[in-house]
């Protein structure tokens, strides 16, 4: 095997950035806190672009997964045990288990109605959330927890208050989440995905189940999602409903398209775009909603690849 | 027991009878054309064969299984593939990759999350095999979705072949294209029929492929079985060119 | 990670220009920070300006926009120009509302920090405020734990507590209703905590409850709980939804012709509400907690006017005056401590009176010491369906009470301040 | 109890006879145009909002036919220039756009009409109870039925007896062959879109009379038409109307036993609905 720079360049790039950011992000007039906001996010579109990018499947109530996630954290760090990895764990196998449940209900619908009944679905949990407020806190959202320091053999990791480690953690996991993602994606497995959003079809007369590959896909993507629910929970240091609800499912997928949905890193950029512009517009105006929706109308209309994609096909060209 | 036995199969849309009590048996290593007028029911025929529609009555059996109840992946796996009548591939990959797909389907790998060791060379030297077979090397980088009529169903007839099926069903394989096209498909048709021996069923309703490559011919008309025989005692039937040669020529 | 394959396919150039437009684009937006000059003194301010407290949040804007007029005019805090940084907190996503208290601490290094009308991301700021040490005002979350169990010493707030308020209804509801009442609650903390005040300060009293329901917020709908209230057939039917749900509520019931056959009350009315209710259903026995048509308050006039002038004619609800009492509370700690030092602002606003142009009301208003709670005055009485010399006149206060006498004891609150060493 | 019980069955229709009223308008738009319109709930507030401003000039009566008919000409402008625009492309571009224009209706009613909640008048001979047992039956909420009744009774005759609705429901069956048929499928949808909207905003209308009028209105009423859609089945008219019906009176007969899961028990009724019959109750067989 032979390191080809041509090819890993990209690579580099989002990489040095990323490890960098600490050092540049406030001199850019930001803060780091928002840049953990950006890979956090990036880690949910992500997982999501999973399954709407790499298997053609149209989920619009990824939010549920993500809350799960958050509150799956939460609760744990509020009621169970003080330990920020039982929180990881404990989130993102809430989020499985979930995905797992409801998946088989789901995979035999197409398009919208698939869109419209992983909303409708969603909303469950939305409303368990917000109505269960003696374990939840309901709609007030679930506080008086923190994060705990980071306890590895005799060494420990303050990641409780200072927010630059807190970042390189969060960093940490999505390496890692993102490197098992790509090598899925790589893999036999992976290319039956990529098949199925490419012909659904085609790819049943190859004699594949593809119920099961999409529901195998769907549970891939909700316990990613799931994961970077958690962190997001332990970003905040709280929770509340709206982390599930439906319009939260909306972000998740435009910043898929504005980045790109056909290229790995897309979700990336996009996080990167969405978060920084949102922060941005709601300091600038009192209307940024406005703005918001302007940038997804745009986005669709004159956009529809994404940044990558416009990138990708100049350079084609 | 003949290798693909159909018996008596019948598919009703509501009042619409399109199949109505067709049955055919075909031998292993045979190649058959099924022809007919427009609206003779050989799509649907073709669907009920793939398990795509369950029939309203009747039953197909494979190599002395019987396929009632049996969805169309898993009838993949009992050793049927088939190409369509509007081409399906894989658009925005390349050819390679349209390849590569289902040589690690049919290696078994359909679920595998990572390549085994030793694999990847296997794999690799079958896709060669079959891009140089289908005559697609030249074009095994350019994305499928580009390519020419002809070149993208010589990608689907290889991407079948892929599978390593025991019978190939192909709908219209010439639908739709010129003269040097049709010729060329007819030729890759008729060599993978020579040389590995393979049970093929087609649609087709261009004369001179179907005389060409078909030991044998059943046609159908508005649904039901109106002759069957070799090219030749096709030819002669009256009946079959009073409800379809005669207005064809 | 290789990109063999169309499945993850990259370009070199794509991905140069892609992390060159990653980078840029924090670097495109130094424009968006506001000045950040020496001379002036910035009180970030994270308020809901979209959702169901939009409109909450504009007229607290308003209220702080003239504080800040007025103290430059006056020569600034500590001689300094003060300036408002402003961020959309939304009316409910917490997350927002922490990101934005951390980007006014941490970037824009704000002395004060203002919110927020949601009880709940006012009591998410109050954390992030007394993590970081600045001193923090909630102009309009009711909630009790924010000057109660989870107050901090670096944290004020200027609209009473729930208990307060029931404290303060209560009597009247009894004496005008009767005994028997049903609670229709709305399901998060402010209503659960005011329902509870309702039930301790009832209960003193000798009334008792037949019936309660929790409507979740944003419940438009409200026949099915009415319902259940008048199959219980209490004396009154308590109504503690606010803003929107409040509307919604209040115009259902009136149209079951529930007012007549009932007394409708509550603890806390907006005049916000009021203007968004058909005339017959402003009906009921309420507490208002400051009210802009009351005789006799020093500067009450001036201040009613200057808010027309910058409304259109509108005039200062409660909420105009939480936000001008907050960034008056901000320039006078800065004043009375002769520093920027939180935690000598923090100590001198302990049992600080607020002169009476800030107060506005009849007995003036103080910080209980210890608590950190804003005593003021509270306005019990009945809203008219159309006002007399003007619109906006909805309300009629028929007593008015004084907050000492109906704030809980400091013990009761169960706060304790957590200052630093 | 049994009284009680009753009650809510009688409230739970008419509530559900609301809902049913947004779903059908955001059905016919799914079965014709393959577009999930989260935007209708945007459209119901402008219809809320051009009665209001409307009704000292036009009165409630007027308000009430010409809001209606305004924000459906705004509909078919928005489909004409923006929705139409991704027909036949991924049906994520459509959700996305109508998700981005839901937000910006909900900002500029803001922007027009302030934040404050507006006081909607309707005639005071509407408002008094019919009877004092059935106190929640309101003149006002036994006109709205029967103007549903009316609207969705006039509906279902465009859709079976005149040529446009014929050319509909042929369309949301197959669109190809009507468009080989010689329908203007562009017209077609522009139409059906606009007949969509006109439900909408009457249903806004409808709501400020009961309801607070705010920006937020139709978001908050959006979710429980997509489940009526889902239970009743897509495609069906007749199935929508179920589906708006069987939700208005689970979640009513729920608030009385169990108020806490009033919300979640339409999102367990959907849950079993697509375990037993995935097409929903009368939605066709292998359309999905």
């Amino acid at each position: 095997m032979t390191f080809d720079v041509k090819k890993q360049a990209p690579n580099i790039i989002v990489w040095v950035l990323l490890l960098t950011l600490p050092l540049w992000i406030e001199h850019a007039g930001s803060y780091i806190q928002l840049g953990t906001q950006v890979v956090v996010m990036a880690l949910g579109a992500m997982a999501l672009n999973f399954l709407l990018g790499y298997t053609g499947v149209l989920s619009f109530g990824h939010a549920a997964y993500f809350g799960l996630g958050a509150y799956g954290a939460g609760l744990t760090l509020r009621y169970l045990a003080p330990s920020t990895g039982s929180a990881i764990v404990v989130g993102v196998l809430a989020g499985m288990v979930a995905a797992a449940v409801i998946g088989p209900l789901i995979v035999r619908l197409r398009g919208v109605y698939f869109a419209m009944v992983t909303i409708a679905f969603g909303q469950v949990f939305y409303f368990v959330a917000f109505r269960w407020n003696a374990v939840t806190g309901g709609d007030d959202g679930l506080t008086n927890w923190k994060r705990q320091p980071l306890h590895v053999g005799p060494m420990t990791f303050d990641i409780q208050s200072n927010a630059t480690n807190f970042y390189f953690f969060v960093l940490a996991i999505f390496a890692l989440a993102v490197a098992v993602m790509a090598f899925l994606l790589r893999s036999p497995f992976g290319r039956t995905l990529i098949a199925i959003r490419e012909n659904e079809r085609r790819t049943r007369f190859m004699g594949i189940n593809v119920n099961l590959h999409i529901w195998l896909s769907w549970m891939i993507s909700c316990t990613f999602m799931a994961l970077a629910g958690t962190l997001y929970a332990l970003l905040n240091n709280f929770v509340d409903p709206r982390a599930l609800f439906w319009t939260q499912s909306g972000t998740f997928v435009i910043i898929c398209v504005m980045g790109g949905m056909r290229s790995f890193w897309g979700p990336l950029v996009g996080a990167a775009i969405f978060v920084w512009l949102q922060d941005y517009l709601s300091s600038l105006t009192p209307n940024w909603q406005s703005f918001v929706g302007l940038v997804f109308v745009a986005v669709v209309l004159f956009f529809p690849r994404g940044v990558l994609g416009i990138l990708r096909r100049r350079a084609l060209e | 027991m003949s290798f693909l036995n159909i018996d008596n199969v019948s598919k009703h849309f509501g009042s619409l009878v399109a199949v109505d009590g067709v049955s055919m048996k075909v031998e292993k290593g045979e190649c058959r054309a099924v022809i007919g007028p427009n609206g003779a029911g050989k799509t649907t025929f073709f669907n009920l064969i793939t398990g795509m529609l369950p029939p309203t009555k009747g039953s197909v059996s494979l190599d002395g299984q019987n396929l009632a109840g049996v969805d169309p992946s898993q009838r993949v796996k009992l050793g049927m593939a088939r190409t369509f009548q509007i081409t399906e591939i894989f658009p925005e990959l390349t050819v390679r990759e349209n390849i590569r797909i289902p040589v690690e389907i049919a290696a078994g790998l359909r679920l595998k999350p990572w390549m085994p060791a030793g694999m990847a060379g296997q794999i690799r030297d079958r896709v060669e095999q079959l891009l140089d077979e289908g005559g697609l090397t030249r074009i095994a980088d350019r994305f499928a979705g580009e390519l020419s009529h002809g070149d993208q169903r010589a990608c689907e007839i290889m991407m079948a072949l892929a599978l390593k099926p025991r019978l190939l069903l192909l709908d219209e394989p010439t639908a739709g294209m010129g003269d040097d096209e049709t010729h060329a498909i007819a030729r890759l048709i008729k060599r993978i029929h020579r040389e590995s021996h393979m049970t093929i069923v087609l649609i087709e309703h261009d004369m001179r492929v179907v005389f060409n490559l078909a030991d044998r011919i059943t046609v159908l008309a508005e649904g039901r079985p109106l002759a069957e025989g070799t090219p030749a005692e096709i030819t002669a039937n009256e009946k079959v060119q009073a409800a379809y040669l005669g207005d064809a020529a | 990670m290789t990109n063999d394959g169309n499945s993850v396919r990259f370009d070199r150039r794509t991905l140069l220009k892609a992390g060159a437009a990653l980078g840029a684009l924090p670097l495109a937006a130094p424009f968006v920070q506001v000045a950040r000059a020496a001379d002036t003194i910035k009180i970030g301010v994270d308020n809901p300006l979209t959702g169901t407290y939009a409109a909450l949040g504009k007229n607290e804007a308003t209220g702080m926009a003239m504080a800040v007029d007025e103290i430059n005019a006056k020569g600034g805090i500590l001689g300094r120009k003060v300036e408002l940084a402003i961020e959309d907190s939304t009316s409910g996503d917490a997350g927002v509302a922490v990101q934005k208290a951390r980007k006014l601490i941490d970037r824009d290094q704000v002395s004060f920090i203002i919110g927020n009308i949601n009880s709940a991301l006012a009591q998410a700021i109050a954390n992030v405020a007394n993590e970081k040490g600045v001193i923090h005002v909630v102009p309009g979350g009711h909630t009790d734990s924010i000057t109660g169990q989870n107050c901090h010493w670096n944290v004020f707030r200027v609209c009473n507590t729930t208990q307060t308020e029931a404290n303060a209804v209560a009597g009247s509801v009894i004496k005008s209703a009767g005994k028997k009442w049903y609670y229709l609650t709305p399901d998060y903390a402010f209503g659960h905590t005011l329902q509870a005040g309702m039930e301790s300060a009832a209960a003193k009293l000798g009334g008792t409850k037949v019936g309660a329901d929790l409507t979740p917020l944003g419940t438009t709908d409200f026949s099915s709980y009415l319902i259940k209230a008048q199959a219980a057939n209490p004396d009154a039917i308590i109504i503690l939804q606010q803003g929107d749900d409040g509307v919604n509520v209040l115009k259902q019931a009136v149209q079951f012709g529930l007012d007549k056959k009932f007394h409708l009350a509550g603890a806390q009315l907006e005049l916000e509400v009021l203007l968004g209710l058909p005339p017959e259903a402003r009906v009921g026995t309420w507490v208002f907690e400051w009210y802009w048509n009351q005789p006799n308050v020093t500067g009450l006039k001036e201040f009613v006017a200057e808010t027309r002038k910058r409304t259109g004619g509108h005039v200062p609800t409660a909420r105009t005056w939480f936000g001008y009492a907050s960034i008056h509370t901000c320039a006078l700690a800065a004043a009375q401590a002769n520093s920027l030092d939180a935690v000598k602002m923090a100590k001198a606003l302990q049992g600080f009176k607020l002169p009476p142009e800030i107060a506005l009301m009849p007995d003036g208003a103080y910080y209980r010491a210890g608590q950190n709670q804003l005593i003021p005055n509270l306005y019990v009485g009945h809203p008219q369906a159309q006002g007399k010399d003007d619109p906006e006149d909805l309300f009629v206060v028929d007593q008015v009470v004084k907050g000492d006498d109906v704030s809980p004891t400091l013990e009761e609150t169960m706060c304790k301040q957590d200052w630093p060493a | 109890m049994t009284q009680l019980l009753l009650l809510a069955v009688i409230n739970g229709l008419i509530v559900g006879a609301f809902y049913a009223l947004m779903a059908i308008g955001l059905s016919l738009i799914m079965s014709l145009s393959d577009v999930i319109n989260f935007a209708h709930g945007g459209f119901l507030a402008v219809g809320a909002y051009l009665a209001y401003s409307m009704a000292p000039y036009l009165g409630f009566w007027g308000g009430l036919i010409v809001a209606p008919i305004l924000t459906a000409l705004l509909g078919l402008l928005v489909e004409r220039f923006l929705i139409s625009r991704v027909y036949g492309r991924d049906p994520l571009y459509s959700l996305l756009l109508t998700f981005g224009l839901a937000f910006i209706f909900e900002d500029v009613t803001r922007y027009i009409w302030g934040a404050q909640s507006l006081p909607y008048q309707v005639p005071g001979w509407l408002m008094a109870p019919l009877s004092l047992d059935l106190f929640f039956l309101t003149g006002y909420r036994v006109f709205m039925i029967a103007l549903i009744v009316l609207v969705v009774g006039a509906l279902f005759w465009v859709m079976t007896r005149t040529r446009l609705g014929l050319r509909i429901r042929a369309g949301t069956l197959d669109l190809e062959t009507v468009s080989v048929l010689g329908v203007n499928v562009r017209v077609l949808r522009n139409l059906n879109f606009g007949i969509g909207i006109f439900l909408a905003g009457l249903a806004g209308v409808l709501a400020a009379g009961q309801l607070g009028l705010t920006p937020t209105i139709g978001s908050s009423l959006i979710m429980q038409s997509f489940v009526a859609i889902i239970i009743g089945g897509l495609g069906s008219l007749t199935g929508t109307l179920l589906g708006g019906l069987l939700i208005g009176l689970a979640m009513n007969v729920t608030a009385v036993f169990l108020p806490s899961a009033t919300e979640a028990v339409i999102y367990v009724m959907m849950a079993l609905v697509l375990l037993v019959r995935p097409q929903g109750l009368l939605g066709e067989e292998g359309r999905f």
